[in-house]
């Protein structure tokens, strides 16, 4: 069934014909969000949608997903909530119903997705029925060319209620673009850090852990987690020139840094 | 009346000058106009409402109508002419089915908040949505919901009212069968009635049962007493 | 013809119809009609020329009258009642962009004073702006901030409320509320049109500062001439 209403109602096949990027815009524009493609789904089962089948309606929504997924359409998180809260009331609607089950029944799940469905439906044909009245300007005119008299508006000047809120808008918006300033950080440049390196690893003699070899003053916080990166750097590139070896015992811990000998590196190369 | 003489009778009869008046206002305003707006440029003795009444049926079957919509009167052109008057302009506004489907919602369930539009519509708002009811000039806010953050409620305006032919939001197309069917009710109100019909429902069958019970003890009764 | 039974007469008459529809055509116009004009959009048979005249008859005594300009046809107020219409006219201008925002700021923030306003809006204030907010009616002295100088406090009045349809100023959406309605740009945008005004009050800048130059110039030489 959800077979052919992917291919019936929703032209999958001539999907699969087009680019792939082509296929994304589809999956986007076609739906109005999961309670569309359930409205969808609900009326190929062709009854009144207070007689609905609901476990049934959930198979198909989950089997909608999965292709959907399959064909790798893109889906807004909605559609995946949405399935997740199906999977579980279909869970719950094929279990037998517990008595002390905290919060609603399987069945009280049903029946507020059926009720959520029907208010849909309804605001979609009284939306529709809105639209097809006969509209001023469009089927009825008001007085083509108004002699006008202000006696409703007695200020002097016309502004809407919109360009109020977007006049509002608009200077919070600057306003919070003017605010912006960026604060001077303190930095210990990476030039600083591999020239004490060089210059401090050659005294150490064996294993040394890294924070040793950082500048005198770090009480600032910041400064000092600047230091720590530009030291780190500066051992990267020093073991990249082979004047440095780095070892570290275990994840996350404690950074162990040590001359290279020159001879060695000759010998083995 | 007939017209020929109409303007000798003006002349001599307050009552005809009134009613050229509220024709006059009438036609060349550019807003729809409430009986207030009217009687504050006419005469105090003349009676607007009446006049009203007689403008409007004097109208009501030609080329042009006399209508309210939110107790403001106006002149338009009568809906069956529409075909001669329709004007296929480019809409620059059209609507996208999510702005119609939300100026349903806000029409038919005002006051209303953007997180309830977007529950019933079971998706997120896009940003844009409100923003175009808001321009067009049929929506606004109504005021602040008493729930936690204290979100704005929005509804429809006048404008809106008039651009859909309305006298009043109780004349919303089908708005009372829904109202009756209980769908403009939110899931949850509709829920808990259920659940009182289902408890009562199943509180009726638990009497029904101990009725047919004590019927049936008192036939057995009987049936032995006969037997005795 | 009694206006009266107009509408029965419409529905079994052609002619009737035909005359609505000229009617309809007349008020619904934004400029005069000529007889060709209408002859396109009514069907063959119609007698355009006599509904014309049956239309100019039949409002002949009324408020409004159907007159003739240069072979066009239009409805205008009846002459003798144009005073009603002339009394209130007011030509309706355009707030400027300083003066919308402003007043959204007033409304948002009230009590605010002046410096307060100059300080959200991140520019000095030109002193008109609040005159014509208060002239307006939209906004009203206050009270006194108790800080030194103790300046003056505003807020908004009833008008304001009347003239936007709030109920108070409770029921303005909140910056959060704008954003998610859509009326906040993005960032970008903002940016994009801050710096174009930028450039724009650089050259208004530049424009005036060569203006002054030449009449410096202009002055010198008138000096020098003198001088000789």
């Amino acid at each position: 069934m959800s077979d052919q209403l992917l291919e019936g109602e929703l032209d999958f096949p001539e999907i699969n014909d087009l680019d792939e990027d082509q296929r994304l815009v589809l999956s986007i524009e076609g739906f109005e969000g999961p309670l569309d493609v359930l409205l969808i789904l609900a009326r190929a089962q062709k009854v009144d949608l207070a007689q609905i089948s609901i476990l049934e309606l959930v198979e198909q929504y989950l089997v909608f997903i999965t292709q959907a997924r399959g064909l790798r359409l893109e889906l807004a998180a909605d559609y995946l909530v949405m399935a997740a809260w199906l999977a579980y009331l279909k869970s719950r609607l094929l279990l037998p119903d517990e008595e002390d089950e905290e919060g609603e029944s399987a069945e009280e799940m049903a029946a507020r997705l059926q009720l959520q469905l029907q208010r849909l439906v309804a605001m979609r044909e009284a939306g529709a029925q809105l639209m097809s009245r006969n509209r001023v300007g469009r089927d009825v005119f008001m007085r083509g060319a108004p002699e006008g008299i202000r006696i409703l508006r007695k200020s002097a000047y016309d502004v809407t209620l919109y360009e109020l809120l977007k006049g509002y808008s608009e200077q919070r918006l600057r306003a919070s673009i003017g605010h912006l300033t960026i604060q001077p950080r303190p930095v210990y440049s990476l030039d600083e850090a591999l020239h004490r390196l060089s210059r401090l690893i050659g005294k150490a003699l064996d294993w040394t852990v890294l924070s040793e070899f950082l500048p005198a003053d770090t009480r600032d916080p910041q400064y000092r987690k600047s230091a720590v990166a530009s030291m780190f750097l500066a051992g990267l590139e020093l073991a990249r020139e082979g004047k440095a070896e780095i070892r570290q015992m275990e994840a996350f811990g404690p950074l162990y840094l040590r001359r290279r000998e020159r001879t060695e590196e000759g010998q083995k190369g | 009346m007939p017209d020929d003489t109409a303007s000798e009778v003006s002349s001599i009869n307050d009552e005809s000058e009134h009613l050229r008046m509220v024709e006059a206002l009438l036609f060349a305003t550019d807003q729809p106009l409430s009986v207030e707006d009217i009687k504050e440029r006419l005469p105090d003795d003349a009676d607007v409402e009446a006049q009203i009444e007689t403008i409007r049926r004097l109208y009501s079957g030609r080329g042009v109508n006399l209508v309210n919509a939110a107790g403001r009167w106006y002149f338009r052109t009568a809906p069956d002419l529409s075909f001669l008057l329709r004007k296929e302009v480019e809409d620059t506004r059209k609507l996208s089915r999510a702005g119609v489907e939300t100026l349903a919602i806000i029409a038919y369930h005002q006051p209303v908040t953007r997180a309830e539009i977007e529950e019933l519509r079971g998706v997120g708002l896009w940003r844009g949505t409100l923003d175009i009811l808001l321009e067009a000039g049929w929506i606004k806010p109504m005021g602040r919901r008493r729930t936690p953050g204290r979100p704005v409620t929005y509804g429809t305006t006048p404008e809106f009212l008039v651009h859909f032919g309305l006298e009043s939001v109780e004349d919303l197309p089908g708005v009372d069968e829904l109202k009756a069917a209980g769908l403009l009710d939110s899931v949850d109100q509709a829920l808990g009635r259920m659940q009182k019909e289902m408890a009562a429902a199943e509180k009726e069958r638990l009497e029904k049962k101990a009725q047919l019970e004590m019927e049936i003890a008192a036939e057995t009764m009987a049936d032995e007493g006969e037997e005795e």
